[in-house]
């Protein structure tokens, strides 16, 4: 389980990598033109870190290296925010020495309560909420209805990509865009993006393992 | 992107050296990190003042550490927030005991890390407090919940709560009269061009031959509104108003001046702004108690510039004259 | 060209107005011309010291004016000698009795308008000297006969000859001195983008997107030649290595280094400069008993910088470390 | 002769001010891009000052205004040039109440000499004496040779002219493009080309008066 959790997390750190750019410029529209560039100097350093961890670190202990490699790299909104969220889902997370939908439904749960402690928003504020917490909805009642792990995930993706879109139609209130006002109206989140391509590529990385599937 | 650098990755890392090796008799490296600390640090017997937040604001922050103002600074990747580790080392470094005071520009990203930082300190056993500086009035308060960004008007705060700390103050009196320059500091910017962030190759936004921002912020983040490039005083007269009709001050009242440059605007430019100043100022009846004119909080090679005006009372006022001795500010 | 003034015809006055109004502690205008003087001119007892020269260069030179530099600064024209008349006023204005000093950078129309000067002056019984700067290495000295410019080394001559004055040394003293850094300062710059004088318009010349102007006087005067822009270690490499093949340096020297910006060069990338210039002084013994890094000499808004090194014996030393206080350098 | 003396003095300052951006430009290549802005508001200076000087104010007077004028308005090496230039002409002028060809030669010859004890310049160095001084001597032989005013006048500019052409086959060693060295080859000098246009508008003003024609 150690080594698949480190390669489900290299998978997150190389989509945020390759989207960069992406996420670099939707910050540049509302934002300070930094996310992707955070958020790739950070999952860089984490893909550097959990290669090096000692052989046989359980799940809580890649999760809380990567909770504090973020903490310490990403800096700006985000570092804080998903740094704060995988070191919840790291306490969350220990003693389980493997994931079933219940125990993942748990360390979501505590990532997402992390974000909304530390960033003090909640939905609709266009911000990484509002893809995290339908997305995270959506797992839980596709797990209550006993989908699989890879259905229950892709319904997660489906409903953070509309919290995507539902951002482009929201006034920022919260983090940098809210200084726009009403200009940020019909931009999409950077941060909702991340959180997206996040849940993307652990998605992806599940149904490639025909984990649960 | 034409810049003096090596490569965007060295560039923070290479300035704190450059800084470290300019300003021996003043500040030194945390080794190891991203922090600027007093000579002499920590100093025993008083509160100390660790303020910090994204590079590209020279001479912000590490250029007033020093007596008098700053105990630490904390620099962070080009414009964006540093680490809550990078803070906690500056707090442990400059605690001589009283307390540290963390003095923070209103930013979602400064706040929650410098939060965190004060949370670990904590853990430690470290005193600290923590004021947010939001003096921009470009952003409206009551709308966004997010409030006003900090922005030039933080200067004041360094120096004037600096000060207090100098008299040995307790760290509650130090917070006091630092959110006193907060509740009373308003300042507002325009920009003539962007700038470009290293690690991004290219400028943050585009500006038409002629056009400007209208209350942009430090970080490139967009302004008011866009408008055609009018005069001087134009400019000024209606930085002058918004600030105004938010500080509130009557005839009488004694104020600072503090007219930034962004980075490329010429001092003279900035001169002739400050006569504009000086003019609404005057006109209206109010005391100019000091003035300072150059680049305090910049944003890199932007052009263009921000007005501070800082209300005074008696303590304040005192304490903004006290001596200061830092790389960027010195003052007998 | 966009800028922040109100016309080109005005923007010298207006300036110099803003000046003064920020800067009452220190200076005031003296009535009806362009000089800007010590608030407390004539000082007596003491020689007297003048600079000036083209506008544009701010804080160069009225930020100087003040305890220990200088006692009064003539604003010509943007890049524009000023005429012999202004000087000639800010001579009246400051002679205290002991003298006066013209601090010239070595200029055509600098020299000829501090010269005519210097001439009424001394028709009125004023004592007068002269110095003529010429730091820049860029221009060699034997090939041409006007010689070498002078840029940003002048400002080590203000305060210096500035200190030497305040001891209560007679004129000849204060001009030997000021012979005595001129001796041993030489400077060099590079621009990345060209500057608009407001009367002119237009950029006064254009650099291809990577090119950079190796050698550029302050005024835009072309330099020694275009290359691609490489790294801030090359070119401060570069530029080091021209300096010290003129001043001739030997190991546990001393010296005083000033990274100065032109106007548009972010502080960060100054300091990443003066990282290297510490770099290569270190490696050849050389001790660095003072470093500034800042715009002192400007050309508007221009980018670039030029790096200047001053040999420091124990006079000069002495004299570099003494107080003062001025607009734009306070020291204690 | 006054009113003569003011007229032709508004020639020569109108021509300065029209050609402020041809100046200015030709100083942009080897200088500072200035001397037709230095120029232009030293003669528009003059024309203010010359209109209202007291009427009956002999040439001597004229030209003293005129060199006090430039000294004080134009600053740069032009302005301390010039302005001695016509300082000394004034000085030669004096107790003259009429121009004759002698009397222009006398006070020509003492202007050239204030240029040169002024700048310290001789011909060949690429400054306005490579105009002025062949202009001056084509006019003594001109005058020499009974020439009427107005050819004597063209002959000098014509020599003028030459001195331009003749500034772009050298190197500067005075003056702001001297730091340029052989990268000043190939442009005309800007001091040069006002001394000429100077020239020429006051050769056109006494034919157009049909003086000595
Ligand atoms: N208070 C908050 N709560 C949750 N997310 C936030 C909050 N503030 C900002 N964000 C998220 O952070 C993102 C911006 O991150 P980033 O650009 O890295 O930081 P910064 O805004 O400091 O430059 C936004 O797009 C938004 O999704
Ligand atoms: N020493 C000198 N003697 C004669 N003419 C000179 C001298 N130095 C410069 N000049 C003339 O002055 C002209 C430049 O004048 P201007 O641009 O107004 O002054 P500056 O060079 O100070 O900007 C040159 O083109 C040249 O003809
Ligand atoms: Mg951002
Ligand atoms: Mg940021
Ligand atoms: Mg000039
Ligand atoms: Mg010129």
């Amino acid at each position: 389980m150690s080594s698949f959790t480190v390669a489900a997390l290299e998978a997150v750190a190389d989509t945020i990598v390759q989207n960069k750019e992406l996420l670099t410029s939707l910050d540049a529209a509302i934002g300070d033109a930094d996310h992707g560039i955070n958020m790739a100097r950070g999952f860089e350093a984490v893909r550097v870190k959990i290669r090096a961890a000692a052989p046989g670190t359980d799940i809580s202990g890649l999760l809380k290296l990567t909770g504090m490699t973020l903490i310490s790299t990403v800096g700006g909104a985000s570092g804080p925010l998903y740094g704060t969220a995988f070191m919840r889902a790291a306490a969350a997370a220990q003693g389980k020495a493997t994931l079933d939908p219940d125990g993942i439904t748990q360390i979501w749960s505590a990532a997402l309560q992390g974000i909304k402690d530390r960033g003090k928003a909640s939905r609709g504020e266009k911000t990484m909420l509002d893809a995290m917490e339908p997305a995270y909805e959506a797992f839980v009642e596709a797990v209550k209805a006993e989908k699989s792990l890879v259905e229950s995930l892709d319904a997660a993706c489906e409903a953070a990509k509309e919290g995507i879109e539902y951002t482009k139609t929201i006034i920022a209130t919260k983090g940098r865009a809210s200084y726009l006002g009403e200009r940020s109206l019909g931009h999409q989140d950077p941060g909702a993006t991340s959180s997206y391509l996040m849940l993307a590529a652990l998605t992806e990385f599940c149904r490639s393992q025909q984990l649960g599937a | 992107m034409k810049k003096v650098i090596n490569a965007p990755e060295q560039v923070v890392e290479e300035m704190l050296q450059g800084i470290a090796l300019a300003h021996p008799q003043y500040v030194r490296r945390v080794e190891g990190f991203d922090v600027i600390v007093r000579a002499n640090a920590p100093v025993a017997g008083k509160v100390a003042l660790v303020s910090g937040g994204g590079s590209g604001h020279e001479p912000s922050h590490g250029g007033f550490v020093g007596k008098g103002m700053l105990d630490g600074a904390v620099a962070g990747a080009v414009f964006t927030s540093p680490t809550p580790d990078q803070v906690y080392e500056a707090i442990k470094a400059v605690d001589g005991g009283k307390g540290v005071l963390l003095v923070i520009k209103n930013y979602t990203g400064d706040v929650m890390n410098f939060d965190m930082a004060a949370e670990m300190a904590e853990a430690d056993g470290i005193k600290v407090a923590k004021v947010i500086v939001n003096d921009d009035v470009a952003v409206e308060n009551s709308t966004w919940t997010t409030g006003r960004r900090g922005i030039a008007g933080t200067v004041f705060v360094h120096k004037i709560a600096g000060a207090k700390a100098e008299t040995g103050a307790d760290l509650e009196a130090v917070q006091q009269v630092a959110e006193k320059v907060i509740a009373n500091v308003r300042s507002m910017g325009m920009a003539l061009t962007p700038c470009t962030v290293p690690a991004a190759g290219k400028p943050g936004f585009t500006l038409a031959e002629n056009e400007v921002e209208i209350g942009l912020g430090i970080h490139g983040e967009p302004g008011t509104h866009r408008e055609e490039l009018r005069s001087a005083d134009e400019t000024t007269a209606h930085l002058m108003e918004k600030i105004l009709a938010d500080l509130q001050l009557a005839a009488g009242d004694e104020v600072a001046v503090l007219v930034n440059g962004l980075g490329a605007t010429p001092l003279m430019e900035l001169y002739v702004v400050n006569r504009k100043v000086h003019q609404i100022l005057g006109d209206a009846g109010m005391k100019i108690a000091k003035t300072l004119v150059g680049n305090y909080m910049t944003s890199l090679e932007m052009a263009g510039f921000s007005i501070s005006l800082l209300k005074l009372d008696g303590e304040t006022k005192e304490l903004l004259f006290a001596a200061a001795d830092t790389p960027a500010f010195v003052q007998v």
